[in-house]
């Protein structure tokens, strides 16, 4: 049974310095209160796993907690660069950052290869492309049957999964609707894993047989942290702040206006503040 | 006669001409979206799109900032997970056409989204491959869409992100493909198909008031143009309207969140 | 787009004599009609894949219909054997019949592969087991990470899937319900699809943006088959009829009450028949 | 003291006290499942079953007839696809509990579910394995019900369907196992556990009123006996009137819908 706890505790006892953590969110569900809690707890040396390193691994690699991404895509969507994250890879700022790059197809399979307990995903992928030049951890296999080549990359297997879902029961059972990502598949795949949450309600109220739920003994632990996934949103609960994204554009450009961005809003801050930005939509859904 | 339009109007209704009523998208951010949506609300309204979110056949009212906008899932018809979307939907075949656009691209189409300048002492560090490896070279043909420029439309790639005609020729079938690959490039100044037997991206059709220097000016490599050259259509009134009411639907939406 | 049609059409246009059948449905759902207009329309030389061939292939192997049979597990569900199938592997009574034997993770793992667009399934299994001694079918890789040596299986490429599901809309996507088993798989690694619904409604209503869909475009023909699971189940028309598959053990020990059964039951029979065990539970419904 | 009971009612509640609360078990059909929610319905109301029809922590008022019956999937927390059943909940190694049964049992548990006879001319041919020979090896330990009888508890398995203790010893740890295999086989004359060293299943509690000579004449291999071989306590009145009240409510639901 997972523990129904506090961001802050739940950070604090299961994310170290050092370990490999995987936030994942396929722009959907992105746990943004959890990342603002490791950086105020100042984790270091962190191996960051994600398709997508937006906005939050944008934070956490600006504000150094982070020595190594693997990725596949590393932008601010539909508006342009990461620039904490290109300043991190062309000018070693704040610190040298090790990047490990896969393509999506890649990502998303070493994930599901990782909830299987496999060590390795085999995929129809990479042909004609760079990446296997610069990437050692892509390779090659034979099918026994055909004769095909396939592409090949080890399973991601995290020391921790960080996510965000709309809803736990009190068991710790956790629902998930609408776009789900990989995140069920990062859960599977990691040693541990923190969830924060819209709400915990008695009866999680799956619209259908199929939902997409993780059962509560697949989960380490739980915080309810109302709007936790701002400025990326919770279907059925507040909408992407798509004005936010281009905003960060501005904010994260220059070192000093970010610097004073993650004082003003995350150091100086802690996770209730999320829950401002869920009002006035939670209101228009009443 | 239209009203008069921009030369991205035109490259974005362009590249919406090229899709048909029957094609399954997998669609990407920015102009593909808008070209696939165009489609979808004038000459294709049964087109299928795919958003790599998992999304699929998804009928947005407005358009999405991100590949996983709400918008996208409570318009489609079911959503699935993104290993699911990569395995059962891209790599299996499903999809007839794929949109991938670049920071780079040369004459056989191959792809640049990776890096400007050497990878492990970039330049310019750009949001890489994200799908565009797989969608390259599963889906049963690419469009292209891209402004064209000097920057951007080079000699040699610095980085393959994702295949196009590779080293041209049957390149592609040598690596075991069965699928197309780039068959339309569309620009804010011309569309580009492939020669069928080199593969190398010649000009086919002009965009009205563009000329062949211009196109050349624009681009890296010695330009090469079909025996027939087409004028390209300009916009229609309807073209234009729907694609500027989506555009102004979009901007309504996105803004509303401040 | 899917062409709504009879089962006799859609079966007669789609399903030809010595193709390789796939009549999925673990369970629920199972495509009863859809094998008795098999039956009906004489199909000859069938190859069968089905993880579980209990009494829908029982009928058709007993019938004639089958000259191999790809499985996992062949008994009747709680009950016991299927008589037809053993004597048609033990006495090649009404013709001998050909065996592929898998194992149930690798029958998913090929149908899940099939739908990848992979020509193999790669998973950690068989170890220990003596069924790679007697198909040649299942190869071991290593992997190339690692050095685990995992077990590998052609992925299932059928030419016709045929499922039984709950609903289809006008333009013929199709939903499925409760137990969904390998029914969305096994469509799509087939060339052609024959999907028998419960009903053709204006809305699919499903109850989470996560249902399981098929879309229009990944179908061959639709017929509307009202209790077409019968004696198998549709989540929510109408119930299993566990006394039926203990009833069925008597009709198929001996040829001669199988064959008088099938006379009276499929030959002399039309699908229509079927809706007559969806009517005490429909109404127990409304 | 309880009624009296059959040696078959005293099998499924010796293995039912074999399950704990914070199991996770991989349930079959037939005496398993009769056991499994036995266990639930008295000491560990929090047991989590998973059917391998997808259906994962199903709570049952009564007894499916089939893996996949509709009261599995009506009382689940969710109800996922077979191909991820056996990847990501059972290949994953999420289940701590297996439960398996066969037509033929060795002394180290290797079980045989495939056929009587040579392959290729079976005398029997039997169901097969279904899922055992990945259940066999992937969940952290399993459990084997069985009534003893010498046709079927055999000096040389027909066929290995699924893999118990192999040759014994560290076998399966040669294999690459981590798993512990066979660590309990319940009969209806008592309970065996592998010897620590040899890995061969060997008696270590006998149900009340059987003999050491019943139990040899029933098993086709010398039966070795442990050191301290203890007297199965006899089912409580509760366990029994919970067992006899789930059969008859099953009995009743499956009658019905004739």
């Amino acid at each position: 049974m997972p523990r129904i706890t506090t961001l802050a505790e739940a950070v604090s006892a299961h994310i170290h310095d050092g370990d490999t953590v995987a936030m994942e969110g396929f722009t959907h569900l992105i746990p943004h209160a959890a990342g603002h809690e490791i950086i105020r707890q100042q984790r270091k040396n962190l191996t960051l796993i994600r398709m997508t390193p937006d906005l939050i691994y944008d934070q956490m690699i600006g504000m150094g907690c982070a020595k190594k991404v693997v990725f596949s895509w590393g932008g601010n969507p539909g508006v342009g660069s990461l620039y904490r994250f290109r300043d991190a890879v062309e000018k070693a700022w704040p610190a040298p950052l090790e990047i490990e790059e896969h393509s999506h197809a890649a990502m998303a399979n070493a994930y599901e290869a990782g909830a299987a307990g496999l060590p390795l995903a085999v995929f129809r992928g990479y042909i004609g492309a760079d990446l296997p030049k610069v990437n050692p951890n892509i390779k090659f296999i034979q099918c026994p049957f055909t004769g095909e080549t396939l592409a090949a990359v080890p399973a991601h297997r995290p020391d921790v999964a960080v996510i965000h879902a709309q809803k736990a029961d009190r068991q710790g059972n956790v629902l998930i609707d609408g776009i789900a990502g990989v995140q069920k598949e990062v859960v599977l795949a990691s040693k541990r894993s923190i969830v924060t949450v819209e709400e915990i309600v008695d009866d999680l109220k799956p619209g259908s047989f199929n939902a997409v739920v993780l059962p509560a003994w697949t989960v380490t632990a739980i915080a309810e942290v109302p709007g936790g996934a701002y400025p990326s949103y919770a279907q059925g609960y507040y909408a992407r702040d798509n004005a936010f994204y281009k905003k960060w554009d501005e904010i994260a450009r220059e070192r000093d206006t970010f610097l004073a961005w993650m004082k003003a809003n995350v150091l100086d801050q802690g996770p209730e503040i999320f829950a401002a930005h869920t009002r006035p939509l939670r209101v228009a859904a009443e | 006669m239209a009203d008069a339009y921009t030369s991205n109007e035109m490259m974005t209704i362009a590249a919406a001409r090229a899709m048909r009523n029957e094609d399954v998208c997998f669609v990407g951010i920015g102009m593909p979206s808008a070209a696939s949506n165009l489609a979808r609300l004038t000459h294709a309204p049964d087109i299928t799109l795919i958003y790599e979110s998992g999304t699929i056949a998804t009928k947005p009212d407005v358009l999405p900032l991100s590949i996983g906008d709400s918008e996208l899932c409570e318009t489609a018809l079911t959503t699935v997970s993104v290993p699911e979307m990569f395995r059962y939907w891209l790599q299996g075949g499903r999809i007839t056409v794929g949109f991938l656009g670049g920071a780079q691209i040369d004459k056989f189409a191959n792809l640049n989204t990776t890096v400007i300048g050497p990878y492990d002492k970039p330049k310019v560090r750009l949001p890489g491959g994200g799908g565009a490896p797989e969608i390259a070279t599963s889906c049963g043909e690419i469009f292209i869409i891209m402004a064209q420029g000097k920057r951007s439309f080079v000699d040699k790639l610095d980085f393959i992100t994702s295949l196009g005609h590779g080293e041209g020729g049957d390149h592609r079938a040598r690596l075991g493909l069965k699928t197309k690959g780039p068959t339309k490039l569309v620009t804010d100044l011309c569309i580009f198909q492939p020669d069928p037997v080199t593969r190398e991206m010649i000009v086919t059709s002009i965009h009205p008031g563009v000329t062949r220097e211009k196109i050349q000016e624009n681009t890296g490599w010695p330009v090469r143009f079909a025996d027939k050259v087409a004028e390209t259509p300009t916009p229609t009134a309807k073209e234009l309207e729907t694609l500027r009411a989506l555009h102004a639907r979009t901007a309504a939406a996105h803004g509303k969140a401040a």
